[in-house]
């Protein structure tokens, strides 16, 4: 485990910045987000969790799948240099190894590159993800219940922890080995530094609520299915996509053409199983149609399919959806009403 | 945008007419060899009621640099108030639009009878004029963006 | 590695207009390249997203079996914007796929078994790409028996062949419409009360729905009632789909995405998934 | 108050004059109210009535949520000057049964919005809150402020003359009086003040932060359509992806779709997951309408919106001459 001084910190940013295009916590409140840095001013280093997660980059809002003009269609997958991701909290870390099973991988075809999303992996692949202990969760923040905790080293090619005077960094992976390996002139991490994590994993664990085991939850739900308590939970829910837009793990997109026969882009852009259209077919059928059904939907798809599939949880309680729902529909409390539910099995 | 293409640049506009009054007065414009720019594509609609202000938008996103809307005189409608409803329409969208910075003079509305093939050949000339003063569109353009 | 993304350019060679309302054209496509032809393997029941560049992608079922070589069918029905731009191409137009996509007709579990296809309207495309192979490997397989309704003789599908099929011997092929009409020499009702009367044994049989989802509801329990076990009950979803890849999320039932882990799902498979059918 | 509120429902159910009110309870985070459906006299405790009940109320009663309501179902709604508004809207337009309401009025001081109070305090997280009459008081981990009320209040509340519900059939405490502000507008007028090009630029920076969730629709009383003009695709009218001129069109066309019928309840601009100021639009057209035409959306219920009528001699000064 390496030390950086914080003294040190504004150089091993502007060093960082040079070989990567070097990404970091920029902005305060509904507007934080993960943006490129130049150098340490830029970054907020004291912003508990970003609005924004780093979804945002590797799977942005929209992006260009190719342009075409005629017949000829031209594409660009790769970024110009590898991604460095400093501060990731480990929910987000764990986010996007979650991400990277359904657009990096195939679990269906694991060998066929064509069910591999080639932009995904142009930047995720090569990207250095450094993950930032939590040393004061939020309120809101619940990663305890799907398995994660605020100084989680499951996720992550670094794990970095802030100290009142220094970053303490340690590899996680191969990637994190390398670069720690290239790194020189720093000090090694003294056995007083190791007692202070110990002291700061404590009390950030002090500031989590007690878990809801998600695990039961997911043995549960598909008795809830024809429960009435989805009528009692979605009622409020007015179907935006604020929770999916915000959800670090939420991945579902739309593909678009713009522009004219000859000459545009087809694009993606994200889209959301709260809207009616996303599933509404040519005929006018619609096999979700109702916001109960779509708010099960969404419910089932973060506690139990993802679950089936690859054997956890699709949430990883950044409780971003919490903060951010307009009508203060929070997830926590539906799995709670969930669990407490008298379904027939 | 450089000077040298300003030059040669001639304003796109699109003119919504309705059908029963603006379009037979542009109609009788032409058979009357009245002279009046060359920039317009004329859209005929049934009647200026039916112009949706989604209409005018796309059509200054999609490149268009002015848009003229024209329908039968107050009272005149063929359907009795279709002007009228689009006369409270425009009264919001226009202000609406000049509010978010689109130059005044890019949406105009106008009112020609069947009989003004003159008044037509003044007012598309007048847009013209206009919108040439103020140049290529540039914000609200898809792909164009600018400030 | 090639962009998955990015559809094969294919030229469309022959299309033919199959029923008088013109609504459902059959679209026969050419590999502009022969790399991609030798690449494109596929099986029964897989499909393509065509894609048309400025207008989007939809997804659409091969007609065509890979038994029949160079090309690819399609046959569609115009009801959106993308159906209907297809709808406007002529010979020679250029048009992309993206595919094979899915998965298949259990056509290796079939072998050595009888199987009894049943389809209705147009959405037999699949089904005719499933016969054919079928009968191109006409020895590996038992008795095949065909049920094939349409709310009229217009609206059945590739005509020409079904006449071809009616006269085999290798081969039961039933047709009927929902109401009779004069000189119509076949059955007459629905697709559920037609099989019920025809009662296809289940001994050594697999059956193969496919159809419009109300076909399929009243289907399936005569076809159950029949005794065909679930896992011999084969069926092909639909879903809105737009990756078809298993990322983009839509056409997502339970824990599975109708576009990688379907279209084909036997009943067994259905029956645990809810809100599946 | 709130226990008035609660006597009230308590004495609507027990009369059956309801089978269900809809109305605000405790939210599970600081400063946050959320709606509740209540369907016996019990639950009437979980109501709450304070500064946090920003929720517009009326969008339950329509869109997919029609089919929380049943035909024939006799529904208590607790409403604000705003969401009262709403509600003789959806009269004026036919999308209630009047006599199947029951309308609860309560005496409205403005609601705050918390992302006001958030931008106070910096961005740091709020762990709980109490209000007094002109201030709140926030707290959090090593640190406790007080915030004058007037400086968090939602700008829906700023220039608000109707804090009453226009229309009700019980009332909770007494009306309050209204402040008789003369100068409704005097954001929109400052903004006009400004040049073409610096109002461009702010629209431009105000609406790419926009991520296209709909939350500002989805919230919106006055936005009921059963399909949306950005939902369809055939004809697309909008762009699915956040680019600036297909959000902006969006946003236009939204705000054009509820003139004359927008009640300034400001849901919109508190649901914003980006923090747009999204009644700026709103406010410039209800001025527009108000100057023009002398209309007031959802205040009389014998009287069309301003769009779907019209006087044959109006002023016409944006036509050609």
């Amino acid at each position: 485990m390496i030390k950086i001084e914080k003294s040190n910190f504004g150089t091993f940013i502007q060093n960082l910045s040079a070989d990567y295009s070097l990404f970091a916590p920029v902005g305060e409140g509904q507007q934080s987000a993960f943006r490129e840095v130049k150098n340490a001013e830029q970054i907020n280093t004291h912003i508990q969790i970003t609005q924004n997660s780093p979804k945002t980059v590797f799977l942005p809002q929209t992006e260009v799948l190719f342009e075409f003009s005629g017949d000829d269609i031209q594409s660009e997958e790769k970024p110009a240099k590898p991604m460095f991701f400093w501060g990731v909290r480990s929910c987000d870390a764990k986010s996007l190894n979650l991400l990277d099973k359904v657009m990096g991988q195939s679990k269906q075809r694991p060998d066929d590159p064509a069910f591999q999303d080639p932009y995904w992996k142009a930047r995720f692949d090569d990207a250095i993800i450094l993950t930032l202990a939590c040393n004061e969760p939020a309120s809101t923040c619940f990663c305890n219940w799907t398995g994660g905790s605020p100084f989680s080293k499951d996720a992550g090619d670094l794990w970095a922890v802030e100290t009142e005077t220094a970053y303490l960094v340690e590899p996680l992976s191969e990637k994190g080995e390398a670069f720690v390996k290239g790194l020189s002139g720093y000090d090694t991490a003294s056995e007083k530094d190791k007692q202070s994590i110990a002291k700061l994993k404590k009390q950030a664990e002090s500031y989590l609520q007690p878990a809801v085991d998600a695990e039961t939850l997911k043995e549960k739900l598909p008795q809830t299915w024809e429960d009435p308590l989805w009528d009692e939970v979605s009622a409020k829910c007015v179907n935006c996509s604020a929770c999916a837009f915000i959800c670090p793990t939420c991945y579902c997109f739309d593909i678009q053409d713009e522009g004219k026969k000859d000459k545009g882009k087809r694009i993606r852009t994200w889209d959301c199983c709260m809207f009616p259209i996303f599933t509404k077919e040519a005929s006018g059928h619609n096999p979700r149609s109702l916001a109960r059904e779509r708010v099960r939907q969404r419910v089932m798809h973060k506690f139990r399919y993802f679950w089936e599939i690859y054997g956890e949880s699709l949430c990883t309680g950044c409780g971003r959806c919490v903060r951010v729902c307009p009508v203060n529909l929070d997830i926590r409390e539906v799995a709670k009403q969930l669990l407490e539910a008298d379904s027939a099995a | 945008m450089q000077e040298k293409d300003k030059k040669d640049w001639q304003p796109k506009i699109l003119a919504i007419l309705c059908n029963w009054c603006s379009y037979a007065g542009a109609d009788l414009a032409g058979v009357s060899r009245i002279q009046y720019p060359p920039n317009i594509r004329v859209l005929r609609v049934p009647c200026s009621g039916r112009v949706d202000p989604m209409f005018i938008m796309k059509s200054l996103q999609n490149g268009f640099d002015g848009v003229l809307v024209s329908g039968c005189h107050p009272g005149d409608c063929h359907y009795l108030s279709g002007n009228y409803n689009a006369r409270r329409k425009f009264a919001v969208l226009k202000p609406l639009l000049e509010y978010i910075g689109i130059e005044t003079e890019r949406v105009q509305f106008s009112w020609v009878s069947a009989g003004e093939g003159e008044r037509f050949a003044e007012v598309v000339t007048k847009v013209t004029n206009d919108i040439r003063k103020v140049g290529p569109a540039k914000r609200l353009v898809k792909g164009v963006v600018s400030w | 590695m090639k962009n998955t993304y990015i559809p094969i350019p294919m030229k469309v060679d022959k299309i033919v207009t199959e029923d008088p309302e013109k609504t459902l054209r059959t679209y026969d496509l050419n590999f502009v390249n022969k790399s991609d032809l030798e690449k494109f393997q596929y099986l029964p029941g897989q499909f393509c997203e065509m894609s048309l560049l400025g207008m989007g992608e939809s997804p659409f079922g091969i007609a065509s079996s890979p038994t029949e070589e160079g090309f690819l069918r399609f046959t569609i029905n115009r009801t959106g914007l993308v159906t209907n731009e297809i709808h406007n191409l002529r010979e020679g137009d250029a048009v992309g796929i993206r595919g094979p996509l899915g998965n298949w007709y259990p056509v290796e579990d079939f072998k050595g078994e009888n199987v009894v296809i049943v389809g209705g309207g147009f959405a037999f495309t699949t089904l005719r790409s499933l016969l054919v192979y079928l009968l191109a490997h006409r020895d590996d397989y038992g008795e095949i028996t065909m049920i094939y309704g349409a709310r009229n003789p217009d609206l059945f599908i590739y005509k020409n062949e079904l006449e071809a099929w009616l006269k085999r011997t290798d081969m039961k092929l039933h047709l009927t419409i929902d109401n009779a009409v004069d000189g119509w020499q076949h059955h007459v009702g629905f697709v559920p009360a037609v099989t019920e009367e025809l009662a296809p044994s289940a001994e050594k049989a697999w059956v193969v729905v496919c159809g419009p989802p109300i076909m399929i509801k009243y289907t399936l329990p005569v076809i159950e009632k029949l005794k065909f076990p679930d896992e011999r009950i084969i069926t092909s979803l639909e879903r809105r789909m737009k990756c078809g890849i298993g990322k983009c999320g839509r056409c997502n039932i339970g824990s599975q995405y109708v576009c990688i882990d379907g279209p084909v799902f036997s009943l067994a498979q259905l029956k645990t998934i809810p809100d599946a059918l | 108050m709130v226990k008035a509120l609660r006597e009230e429902v308590k004495r609507l159910f027990e009369e059956k004059k309801v089978d269900l009110v809809i109305g605000w309870g405790k939210g599970s985070l600081p400063m946050t109210a959320t709606p509740i459906f209540i369907n016996k006299a019990e639950d009437a405790e979980r109501l709450i009535w304070d500064e946090t009940c920003s929720n517009n109320l009326a969008v339950y009663l329509t869109k997919d949520k029609r089919q929380l309501v049943k035909t024939d179902q006799k529904i208590g709604i607790v409403v604000k000057g705003c969401d009262g508004r709403s509600l003789v809207l959806y009269a004026v337009e036919n999308q209630i049964q009047r006599e199947n309401l029951v309308i609860i009025g309560v005496p409205c001081a403005g609601v705050i919005d918390k992302k006001k109070v958030l931008k106070h305090i910096e961005g740091k997280e709020v762990l709980s809150a109490s209000f007094e009459a002109d201030r709140m008081t926030v707290e959090g981990r090593g640190f406790k402020t007080e915030i004058a009320k007037c400086d968090v209040l939602s700008d829906s509340c700023l220039n608000c003359n109707h804090p009453n519900a226009p229309v009700f059939d019980v009332f909770i405490g007494e009306p309050r009086k209204s402040d008789s502000v003369e100068d409704v507008y005097p954001d929109v007028e400052a903004f006009e003040k400004l040049d073409s090009e610096a109002r461009w630029k702010t629209m431009v920076e105000a609406y790419s932060k926009c991520i296209r969730c709909y939350a500002c629709r989805n919230v919106c009383p006055s936005c009921y359509c059963t399909e949306c003009f950005v939902d369809q695709n055939d004809p697309q009218w909008i762009g699915k992806s956040p680019e600036i001129t297909d959000t902006l069109i969006f946003h236009l066309g939204r705000n054009l779709h509820v003139a004359g019928r927008c009640v300034e309840c400001g849901a919109c601009e508190r649901a914003c997951p980006a923090d747009i100021d999204l009644l700026k639009l709103n406010r410039k057209i209800s001025k527009e309408i108000l100057e023009r035409f002398n209309f007031t959306a959802g205040l009389d219920i014998n009287e069309k919106p301003a769009l779907a009528s019209f006087c044959e001699n109006e002023k016409q000064d944006f036509i050609m001459g």
